[in-house]
């Protein structure tokens, strides 16, 4: 029996009109490559550390490709070239390039079969890596995970990636499920990824390579501590997105900050070199088992959580179509939504719940990542808690996955110990108190929340199919998402942009594709709890 | 009750009982010893009858408490004098018939969230046609021009677009505080708009979550506004303050005639 | 339809054993008189104050009376006879009786017919008096109260009436609409009732007259400034039980906690003089418009409220039947029940929901009353703000009509202002966030909630019986109740236990029956919004 | 995390930052002045960095503050010495086979909750056949014999039961501690046991949810027990303590022999 009374006629013509909107925009992405996905790949064939003046190889690499015009035939092409040439092994290659012994436009271009044999090789080693990887999760989550959803879901962002060891082994033992480290304030808008451990972020931690494998060999400890798997989350977002895809799949990090949008409305990055960016971000995960979170929450920071709670579903069925397109597997998609009404609306209680039980209805197989009380909290803790302890109900209620935890604290600072000790144990005691009051209850034929579902869901649909007919980046040029106005040729990045030539040669998506959509592929996301 | 405002203490169920809660984290694993720790610390911090009602252990290294006691300190009210916002507080249509009739022209401002501060909402909401709490902002009224400029805006970008539209008034707006970035921040824009001598031309105004009023005049501007404020708010003192600003100007000239044809 | 659907059969068998417990105690009840009742007519009559000694006047007549033997006749017969013995008005009467003149034991006995004539005329006026006081409270309700169910109950307890009255108006203004003052602790087990304002008692402020005026006088004044009627409650309850009701019934209270078996179980007040006690302050708080609130919470501060909530409910089932023979409404009898489950007990919110729909649905209009968490409330005053709000959830949604406003520091002190102003907040968010949650959801058939709340309907229903078949009296011998064995002859109080003669008088219980069993009683009690 | 314990801090999200929480209410309207008052409170108290983060007015004549801040006292953890019940926890069983082993008799027990205080739930939990939390009360222990007189008991009544059945523990609960009754209450029963002339014979023993082993001390108790205690917990003391003052007072005959043959 459907929870909600929701009209699937209706879900189906906005399934549609989503699945139009990213066919219309796929042939554009697939026409284009990023210096950021070159530097990813340069990152996955083993290019790694910095020069003496802390600027990334990768960057170095391709940034003297693009000025050489190399970039169009895709990063890969001529680092086989190289090889070739040069008659060198990879490491070797890379070694040449990193001391600068070696440029690419010195390289003479090879034969694209033979170039490809060369790359392809190294390629199926590094996937295999990843894939290892993967299995050592799934492995980890076979035998440890014993909790049952919603996952609980906490941050650290003291900025200092040793403090944020010991904040988050500390949530962990309080019953935490999942540790999303905070990434630094502007990290979104560096064209580059920095490098090594570091104590200095600002209102959170950097996302590096180094940061990852200290926190995940943390939580790994934990883990085993806890008897139960920790997940490590952090940020696959900004201007460099696929670099973040392939370091996250190197250290074994299960879910990612990723989102087709959200760069464009609240960074400003250019929509072309996100759209693009994302959608190969989006295969490495895919790839890696990740599981990816979308941040509809964002619209309702800006906008009342009311009057455009159409635009979270609208939202959520765009992600969906773009990440399937990436082959991301449903139940990798964590479609973002959020508890972001004001506290003081009569009814407010029916009208979360019905907009989390529609989410739940509409997107059956996908973890639903729910966003916690943010821009109605205040300074008074004692209100903010029970805020949260409400969203906290609506979570168990209508049976989310990922429970990202409301902090009592949220107007003051970035959560204290004490603070994330006491949201745990605020999740802890009204999902175990109301535990199964979702299969206890049913909801009034016609009644408040199903109008309400209803009515969003009507809102969702024509929206969609607006922007379908205009198509997705027209569409943004007029201001339909978050009443934000983006030019297609502004916003950061575009000069990142370079049209593919006939002999682009990147190896990767063929592999992630040919494995990811061979049966045989379908991650261990969860235990087997979340089944029951 | 028969409060005495040169001895204003916390009030728990009694006049001057002093009660207060506290709650804090103790970097030890919880024992006898810790609890007395935190005993320990609120009777240093001036509290008496020090009750630890509640300690719990975080993660076996940290201990959580919540503590009552009657506090010992108490405040003296009639020697606290701090600045307060200088203005009549005005309505919509006030304001706009204000600045018609005082001032006789439009007032130009120009506004942004700057440094690495991305949070516009603040802003938004005192200047965007859409408002707040069903106010209009800044934007929507008829005698003001209003430039936004958004967020992560360099300080030096809002100082020049200012110069750029003659702007009479300067709205920042800063909400991250951590490490006082905020604190650097505004005393980096107004060394700015001192070294392009434009400060004596410009009400510089800042607002946010944490910014009192105080706290603005320490830090050379002429305006705090914190949590709550409304357009109306902003609106009032800017026109106020500009009517002062030109009148003074008008006088000083008044005064000093042969200034004006060397 | 039922929300739950409760075994309405059961529900009337239950409802029987509790009539024939009551039918079992009543001819005891009726054989009987008390010292405590008999300064009950006295104080109606008119006689207040105290001696040099502070002893009360009532106490000195009765007790003098009692000394001589009189007592069995009705105080009111010997005060009859006075009048007509010495020719005088019933104040001169008093007044010669208050200093000493005159000794009831001198007085000769009067025929029985004039006295009642005599008297009867004096007791019209006082009950004149009481029902003018009851329509100014249903004026003061129908012109102000506004605000719907469940209204909000709040205790003050300083010790000091007029720190109370800061605390009262200020909770009034904070959201309150009820103000209990808490009573001096052990005043229940006084045997006679203070006199004056006082400013000393103890975890709570004494019960006198004066104090009620005062208290009344300041939430009149409140009630005005908040355009709300607010309400005044007392504790009817111990030695002093029908004094007090007498003293509310003049001042105009508007509940009284007042339970048939509390004294007996929970202060080791003798049976029979409670039984005796009850019914007569009862019948006072029936004819004043009273609204009581019986006591079954204390069940649960010592027994464990999951094992143990059938006793609540068979006591709400005996209280009902034994108000009722006191010509309560149902609309007066505020049957008191408790969220007092372990807050870490799996579905624990589901048990207690079931407990509240299910009190709900067997007392339709009875004005019940929820009575917080308090037993499991620690010093952690986060999760015990939290357990409140569940609480609070649980209240509106089950449609509970007086809620108990828990305290976030009930561990710790009684409530300090700013407790209140957070309790009161706290009831306030969630009421209004959730408020048509009631009217949205229904109960899973079969499911956990209604298995719940059928067995402990069927386990009250069989305890209910036996108490019936054995008695109340060798029930409460047998130690049936709370565990806890009492004595027919034990505890305090059986010396003020008197057989009345064949001549014994009292005015009042006829006057309060007349009225109250003809039709056009039937005081306003709620505003017209208790209904929608 | 290299605390260290000489100058424990607390501790917000880094090692020594010395963030707490207070909650107050103060008797005065809400007011940009009443605001500051809170502010410099704290400041008194001995916090930097006081943030004011919530303020509200109650019942227009109160307003109540939630503040943040950080606080420049410390406490040296290694010179905390606070003295602990002295015993070895042992479980029903071996607390019974002690008592057989090296008491070799019952022991008997009066309790009671005495003075005003109705409180039974605490002393019933460590001496009724029932227990706490899944252990059974003292009353279930073959090896001791128990008297519960329950709640509102006299300390006269206490103390006379006590001589009556020849006691080797007083067990008193004090759950009531408004305006510190509990103390004067367990004070006047230590002076009792004193002049009674039995305070050698028996062990004084106190308990409730504000008592600490410390305090009871202090008071010229045995021991306190504290929330949370078991029956375990004092039934371990109780044999323990026993069989140390059995074998101390069989040692003072030994030491003094002609004493006891005068
Ligand atoms: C919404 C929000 C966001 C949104 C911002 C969207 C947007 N476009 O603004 C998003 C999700 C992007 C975001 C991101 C981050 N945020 Co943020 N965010 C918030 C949140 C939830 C609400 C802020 C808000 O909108 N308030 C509502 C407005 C109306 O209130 P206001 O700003 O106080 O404005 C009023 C007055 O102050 C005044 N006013 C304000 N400005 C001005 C200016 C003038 C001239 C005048 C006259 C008046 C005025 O008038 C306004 C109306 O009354 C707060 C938590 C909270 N509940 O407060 C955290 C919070 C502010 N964020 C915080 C942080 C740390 C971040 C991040 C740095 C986290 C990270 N590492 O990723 C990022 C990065 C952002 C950045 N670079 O600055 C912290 C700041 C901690 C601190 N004190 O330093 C907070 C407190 C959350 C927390 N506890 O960690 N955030
Ligand atoms: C249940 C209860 C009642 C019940 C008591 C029933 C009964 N038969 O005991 C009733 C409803 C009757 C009641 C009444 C009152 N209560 Co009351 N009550 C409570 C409540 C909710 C729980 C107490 C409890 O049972 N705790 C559970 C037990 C197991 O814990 P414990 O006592 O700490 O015991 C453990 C340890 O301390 C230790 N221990 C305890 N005693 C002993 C003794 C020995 C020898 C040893 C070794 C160990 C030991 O072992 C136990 C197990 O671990 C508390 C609030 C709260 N949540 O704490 C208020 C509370 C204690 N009550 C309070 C008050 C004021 C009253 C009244 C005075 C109110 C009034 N004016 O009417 C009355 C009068 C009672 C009186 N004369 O004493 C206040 C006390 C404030 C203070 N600190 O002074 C409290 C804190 C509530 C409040 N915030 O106002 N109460
Ligand atoms: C998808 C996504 N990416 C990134 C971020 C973080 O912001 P920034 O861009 O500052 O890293 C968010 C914030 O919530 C988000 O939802
Ligand atoms: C019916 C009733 N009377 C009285 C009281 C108060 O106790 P005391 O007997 O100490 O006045 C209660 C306590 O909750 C009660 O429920």
């Amino acid at each position: 029996m459907m929870r909600l009374d929701i009209d699937m006629a209706l879900v189906d013509r906005a399934r549609w009109a989503a699945s139009r909107i990213g066919d219309g925009i796929q042939p554009t992405i697939d026409a284009y490559t990023t210096t950021s996905i070159e530097r990813c790949v340069l990152r996955l064939l083993g290019v790694n550390g910095v020069d003496e003046n802390d600027v990334p190889l990768p960057n170095i690499i391709v940034d003297q490709a693009q000025a050489s015009g190399l970039l169009e035939d895709g990063i890969a092409y001529w680092i086989g070239s190289a090889m070739l040439h040069e008659g060198a092994s990879l490491p070797e290659v890379i070694a040449r390039l990193s001391s600068g012994k070696l440029s690419l436009d010195k390289v003479r271009p090879q034969d694209r079969e033979g170039v490809e044999q060369t790359i392809q090789h190294e390629a199926n080693r590094v996937c295999a890596n990843i894939t290892q990887l993967r299995l050592e999760r799934e492995q980890l989550i076979t035998e440890l995970n014993s909790t049952v959803p919603p996952y609980l879901y906490i941050i650290v962002a003291t900025g200092n990636i040793y403090e944020d060891v010991i904040q988050a082994k500390a949530a962990a033992k309080c019953g935490a499920d999942i540790i999303a480290v905070i990434r630094s304030t502007g990290q979104s808008l560096l064209d580059y990824v920095p490098y090594g451990p570091t104590t200095e972020g600002f209102g959170g931690t950097y996302a590096t390579q180094a940061n990852f494998r200290i926190m995940r060999e943390a939580l790994d400890e934990a883990s085993r501590e806890c008897g139960r798997y920790i997940r490590l989350v952090n940020y696959c977002s900004g201007l460099c997105m696929p670099e973040i895809a392939a370091m996250g799949a190197l250290e074994r990090l299960d879910m990612m900050l990723n989102d087709a949008m959200y760069g464009i409305l609240f960074r400003n990055i250019n929509m072309l070199r996100t759209f693009i960016d994302q959608h190969f971000s989006r295969m490495i995960n895919a790839y890696a088992g990740v599981i990816i979170n979308t941040g509809e929450d964002n619209y309702l920071t800006t906008a009342d959580a009311y009057e455009e709670a159409h635009t979270v579903l609208a939202s959520q069925f765009i992600n969906e179509a773009l990440a399937l397109r990436s082959g991301l597997e449903a139940g990798q998609i964590g479609l973002g939504h959020a508890y972001e009404m004001d506290p003081d609306i009569t009814d407010g209680f029916l009208y979360e719940l019905a907009q989390a039980e529609m989410a739940r209805i509409i997107f059956p197989d996908a973890p639903l990542k729910y966003m916690p009380p943010t821009k109605h909290m205040t300074g008074n803790i004692f209100k903010g808690h029970l805020m949260d302890a409400m969203f906290n109900l609506a979570g168990v209620i209508s049976g989310q996955t990922i429970q990202l935890l409301g902090i009592l604290t949220e107007h003051v600072h970035t959560p204290h110990l004490q603070d994330r000790y006491l949201a745990i144990e605020n999740a802890k005691y009204i999902m175990n108190n109301a535990r199964h009051l979702r299969e206890e209850i049913s909801y009034k034929k016609g009644g408040i929340m199903e109008k309400r579902a209803n009515e969003v869901l009507a809102k969702a649909t024509s929206m969609l199919e607006q922007v379908a007919d205009i198509s997705l980046m027209s569409a943004i040029e007029e201001g339909m998402f978050a009443s934000i106005k983006r030019e297609r040729t502004g916003g950061r990045g575009l000069d990142g942009v370079i049209r593919k030539s006939e002999r682009y040669y990147n190896p990767f998506p063929e592999i992630f594709m040919k494995e990811i959509t061979s049966c045989n592929f379908s991650p261990v996301l969860w235990g087997d709890e979340v089944k029951g | 009750m028969d409060v005495n405002m040169t001895r204003i203490r916390p009030y728990g169920d009694t006049l001057d009982d002093g009660y207060m809660q506290l709650s804090f984290t103790l970097p030890v694993p919880l024992s006898a010893e810790a609890r007395k720790a935190a005993e320990i610390l609120a009777e240093k911090m001036g509290l008496e009858d020090v009750k630890v009602v509640y300690a719990h252990s975080i993660a076996d290294s940290f201990s959580f408490f919540v503590v009552y006691g009657r506090c010992i300190h108490s405040v003296d009210m009639t020697a606290i004098d701090i600045p307060k916002v200088d203005a009549d507080f005005m309505s919509y249509e006030e304001i706009n018939e204000f600045i018609e009739k005082r001032i006789g022209r439009k007032i130009v401002v120009v506004a942004a969230c700057t440094g690495t501060d991305a949070h516009t909402v603040g802003i938004d909401a005192i200047i965007n046609m859409k408002g707040y709490r069903g106010e209009y902002g800044l934007e929507r009224y008829p005698w003001f021009v209003t430039y936004n400029l958004g967020s992560q805006v360099p300080n030096e970008d809002l100082v020049a677009k200012a110069i750029q539209v003659d702007a009479d008034a300067i709205l920042v707006s800063q909400v991250v505080t951590q490490r006082n970035i905020h604190i650097d921040n505004l005393t980096h824009l107004a060394e700015l708009v001192e070294a392009e001598g434009i400060r004596d031309r410009v009400l510089l105004i800042v607002g946010g979550p944490r910014i009192s009023h105080e706290l603005a005049i320490e830090l050379g501007y002429d305006a705090g506004f914190g949590p709550g404020t409304l357009p109306s708010h902003v609106g009032s003192f800017i026109a106020q303050a500009l009517e002062r600003s030109i009148r003074n100007r008008a006088e000083a000239k008044g005064a000093y005639p042969c200034q004006m044809n060397p």
